[in-house]
């Protein structure tokens, strides 16, 4: 039911966020999370609270997925003060410590080696923290990818690389080049298990195979086996099809039985790859909840997005002596 | 003469180049991710098997265009945003740089590498970069920084013709500037600073973006009767000294724009060349006006704040006037 | 007070600075391929679980290093010759630099990278880059280049106190000399420059072992009366301009030595700035001294002829002082 | 015979540097590429005229393969002017365009990218040049090594991989760290596999077995079927336990049959791992040749190499002009 709720809280803060994108109150280019809801939810659940995480210029999801205010999260991305870093960081670099979120990286690959930096320092300190790497599909074209394979596998660091292969999409590629056109190890787990690194392939709309798949690698981990990977697989957002996303429906949880009011083009990705409404027909389908009780959640959902939203909006811009603050921590 | 927009002139440039069979394009964002993409897709679809899109590996794929080159081709690579650079570094400044002097003149490597650089708007501190300091204190590669419809063609072609490993420096909040181009074949050597405006009491040198902002501001202070000199060295590597020179000689005081943060900048090169060699000529310190030494930040007024904008520019022309 | 040779301050602070559980040492060449390497298996002895031999991954040890240090860690990281930095470039200038502006003031990287740096003898093209201006054009890195037995021992266990990412650039060639060094803890704060030697005629402003260098000259020229001041600013980021400036207000005339290429090199920030606020005490042009323009080449006359020798900062000081 | 000779040229070239290096002629780091002379003498036998080669510090062996004038190699590595580079390259460096290297790289793994490049020109071009990438196992712990293997494999590029796995030296690693420390794949043909690059792992002193592998696999380049991989094991030369190389005994062809004028640590080594003394006893104990002839091919190929030595010794040192010329190629 927290998962349910959860899933439902990201999609509409990424629906409302392109919102805002579109109204203008945010420049730049941006990505969302819409179609990838059944990944993270699941995964982080299985984590402790002081466990590290690192993400990309993807990481709305993950920070909400975490229990991230989305209050803060619209704030930094409109570039406010009350922002998880005062506006200084944006859409691809929300950090946020308290969360485990150390570090935010919008280069592809770029927080690879540094997951496993953290995870080494925790290996270091015998405290039985485990580090989350999440990176997307296109991260392992980067020689930083093998080069931290090969040190996380060698002194057995208690890290989980969460790859999220959402598909074709990469805004660097040629529109509608296909993924095997940029990788040509296939499939993407032999890369990792070429250094000895477990790694297992899962549907990564299937919120219960995801969670029993992570809770199997962090206990592994925690065990002291070492370095893990786990690649989860979704079909591409057709909302992300041009450079700047675009909703093609708004989610209303009513799509999960009846998508007419998708337009034609992207009914078929509703009807049966959008993992947040297929997670809610398999609640109601298992009776673990009824319609109405989904619609109660959603509802609340979508009003802690509303409140979210207007919190950012009366945030003020940060002071301009700010943009010269913290360059260097104090001694 | 007729008037192009600069992505239009970009657009001309680049379709030119590809009637040379050794010119390859890998990467697709010359004309950025802007709305203005699209056109790049007619130069995609008349020499598919000449434009190539990589994966993700700018360490592989820069190096592959850099031995490309050095076996005959003539690839121009896209980094798209100017700070990925940074992840072919070992191959831009230790491989390309030296090939030809390390061979003892034996091995050329005409590699052209298109970057999109600086503050180009929410960049925030990743994607807001401006290599082309620390690559000009890489010897052995050509730096091209072009400002105007005219220059970006004239460069572009002239940067394919480079038997030297080049790299391409544009700024994506210049495509829509308009301008006049001559129709035709335009090849403009390097190494050959262009005054863009004339002026007897300042001058003010500037790169890329930047050039355009001073003139700007040289049209501002014309109405209070200070006449702004502006010159634009169009490429560092190599560097047309003498033209700047000239232009201190006249006015006696200068100032240096440009997007590269403070400490060792392309400003720090410029300032530090003038005050050893233009020294007796100064009638005040020379200024710069730089972004700060801080990374850049999202939040709009931050970045605002950190950019040479006219308003920053038209303070420094003052104090050295004082 | 003791005199020590420059290594076995460098490996006395290395010896200390472990006392510090925090600190874990990655890759074993501190103390160069030199004979005196076989020192620093004490250390290794002494602290095996924190003395770790990476792969050739210097992007991923650099970045591991980062990680380590964002999540508690005091990692010490030798990349041996200097140019192995740039195969570590993006973590170091777009991921260590920026964590702590990005992320609004949370995230600190206190890692120390350790090189060797310039002209060492053969070193040719590839193996004698001194890649402290680029760093320096990358806010959000401290940079430390000591020049003697005391400063190498206090600036490296300033270096692991730091709470930022910090360079350390050191050269092979100081390794031999000898200098006083205080018994017990000696920690030498960031941002002091220091007057190596006082004169009223010149400022010589050196780093690394261009600081030595220019102390011969300065006893050298002292014989025909000319009284050099050496001013070694010992941290370039932070710098301590004050320090400089003082000088240059006493003796109006300033040389420039480093090993950096000339062209946006560490002397051109300097020269720039002093360009920009000493302007006034300046009685004569300010003269770099450093690598010319080209790669550095193999031959051993060749190199000697790229590289600021003795000769070549009497010719500059001559200069100014005409 | 061809084979034994060239083997012994470079054998003799390499231990006469040696001896120069101790006698002070020049300075700074090498690299001497004995005990891996039956990987490229054999290995660049199957190439063509036109073909491209790329190579590293321990280039020496490379070049004397292919048939460099060991005069000017002698003199590139003094820094003379008569050298390949007229000395500005030095031993890391040698590059020699007319012999097909191009560019040769200090920088562990700096060649890889670069060899994939002149493949792609070639194909480009509709050539049938190959491209050979003479590299050390070290160097797949590099980055580039994967990347690169990754665009070779996608575009089916003419490049051959020639790993020369020379066990557990490494410069830059801690002494007697062993390859299974740095490096998490094993067998090392399992990373150009995962990338569906056919690789095959040889015995880097078997001549005839190294031949036998590279004439397949230029012959499948050729054909148009893409990227190979050779990996050559050899075992580490007892010279290069040390920093600094240092000869253990001068090679002599009598060794072949009686090693005790080696001193007793090195002796295993001479006895079974020696490439050059393994290829002379089997050349005589098939009847390909007797030991007398052995013995003339080896005392012509000394005489060659003592006569280069003094060619490059009376040649000058550069003018002091040539450290400010050929930055830049003039158009
Ligand atoms: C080093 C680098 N190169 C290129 C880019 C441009 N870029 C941004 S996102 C992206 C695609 C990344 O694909 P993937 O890792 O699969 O993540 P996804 O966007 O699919 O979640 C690219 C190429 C970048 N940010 N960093
Ligand atoms: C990028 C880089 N890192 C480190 C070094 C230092 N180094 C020189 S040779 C070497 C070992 C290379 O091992 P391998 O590739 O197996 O070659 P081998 O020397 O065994 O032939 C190292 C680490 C370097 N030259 N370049
Ligand atoms: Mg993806
Ligand atoms: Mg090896």
């Amino acid at each position: 039911m927290d998962l349910c709720r959860r899933m439902l809280l990201i999609r509409h803060f990424e629906e409302s966020l392109i919102g805002l994108h579109d109204q203008g109150r945010f420049e730049g280019h941006y990505h969302v999370y819409i179609g990838q809801e059944a990944t993270a939810v699941p995964a982080l659940s299985c984590l402790g609270q002081k466990d590290f995480l690192f993400t990309t210029h993807r990481n709305h999801g993950h920070l909400l997925a975490r229990g991230a205010d989305p209050g803060k999260l619209f704030a930094e991305i409109l570039g406010r003060k009350d922002g998880y870093n005062h506006g200084k960081g944006g859409t691809f670099h929300v950090a946020a410590a308290e969360l485990g979120f150390l570090h935010t990286s919008g280069i592809v690959a770029g927080i690879i080696p540094l997951a496993v930096g953290a995870a080494y320092a925790a290996k270091a300190r015998k405290s039985d923290q485990i580090t989350v790497c999440l990176i997307g599909d296109g991260a392992l074209e980067e020689g930083a990818a093998p080069e931290s394979f090969n040190i996380a596998s060698l002194w057995k660091l208690p890290v989980l690389f969460l790859c999220e292969n959402n598909g074709k999409y990469g805004a660097g590629r040629a529109a509608g080049a296909a993924q095997s056109a940029t990788m040509a190890v296939y499939p993407l787990t032999d890369l990792p298990v070429a250094y000895k690194i477990p790694a297992r392939q899962i549907d990564g709309t299937d919120a219960g195979a995801v969670h029993a798949a992570f809770s199997e690698a962090v206990a592994k981990i925690r065990q002291g086996e070492g370095a893990q990977f786990i690649e989860t697989q979704t079909v591409r957002w057709p909302g992300s099809e041009t450079n700047w996303p675009a909703v093609p429906a708004p989610t209303d949880v009513s799509l999960a039985w009846d998508v007419s009011a998708v337009p034609e083009r992207a009914r078929e990705w509703y009807r049966s790859s959008d993992p947040v409404l297929i997670f809610i027909r398999e609640l109601v389908e298992k009776g673990a909840a009824t319609k109405t009780e989904i619609a109660e959640i959603d509802k609340s959902a979508r009003q802690a997005i509303e409140q979210a939203a207007r919190f950012a909006l009366a945030s003020p811009f940060p002071g301009l002596d700010e943009a010269l603050k913290d360059v260097f921590a104090p001694r | 003469m007729r008037e192009l927009a600069y992505y239009e002139a970009k657009l001309e440039a680049l379709s030119e180049i590809m009637a040379d069979e050794r010119v390859h394009l890998m990467g697709g964002s010359f004309l950025s991710l802007s709305p203005r993409r699209t056109l790049f897709q007619k130069i995609v679809q008349r020499y598919p098997e000449r434009v190539v899109s990589p994966p993700i590996s700018e360490l592989g794929f820069c190096g592959l265009a850099i031995g490309a080159a050095m076996a005959g081709l003539r690839p121009v690579v896209d980094l798209s945003t100017g700070s990925f650079i940074y992840e072919a570094w070992p191959q831009v400044v230790n491989e390309a740089a030296n090939a030809f002097y390390m061979s003892g003149g034996q091995t050329r490597a005409p590699v052209v590498f298109h970057i999109l650089h600086g503050i180009r708007g929410q960049g925030a501190a990743q994607h807001s970069h401006s290599p082309q300091a620390m690559l000009w204190n890489c010897p052995g590669l050509e730096i091209v920084l072009p400002s105007s419809p005219k220059d970006v063609k004239g460069l572009l072609k002239s940067a394919v013709e480079s038997p030297n490993p080049t790299i391409f420096v544009d700024h994506v909040q210049l495509f829509e500037i308009r301008g006049p181009v001559p129709e035709g074949d335009l090849v403009i050597p390097f190494g050959q600073a262009e005054v863009k405006r004339q002026g007897k009491d300042v001058t003010v040198i500037a790169t890329s973006l930047e050039v355009q902002r001073s003139l700007n501001v040289a049209d501002q202070l014309a109405r209070e009767g200070i006449q702004v000199e502006v010159v634009d060295p169009r490429t560092v590597a190599p560097l047309d000294f003498a033209t700047l020179l000239a232009s201190v000689e006249k006015t006696g005081r200068v100032v240096i724009v440009d997007q590269c943060h403070k400490s060792c900048g392309i400003a720090a090169e410029l300032a530090a060349r003038i005050a050893e060699e233009g020294f007796d000529k100064l009638k005040a310190p020379i200024r710069r006006v730089t972004a700060p030494d801080v990374p850049i930040p999202f939040s709009p007024p931050l970045e605002e704040f950190v950019t040479p904008t006219e308003p920053r520019i038209i303070e420094a022309i003052r104090s050295v006037l004082r």
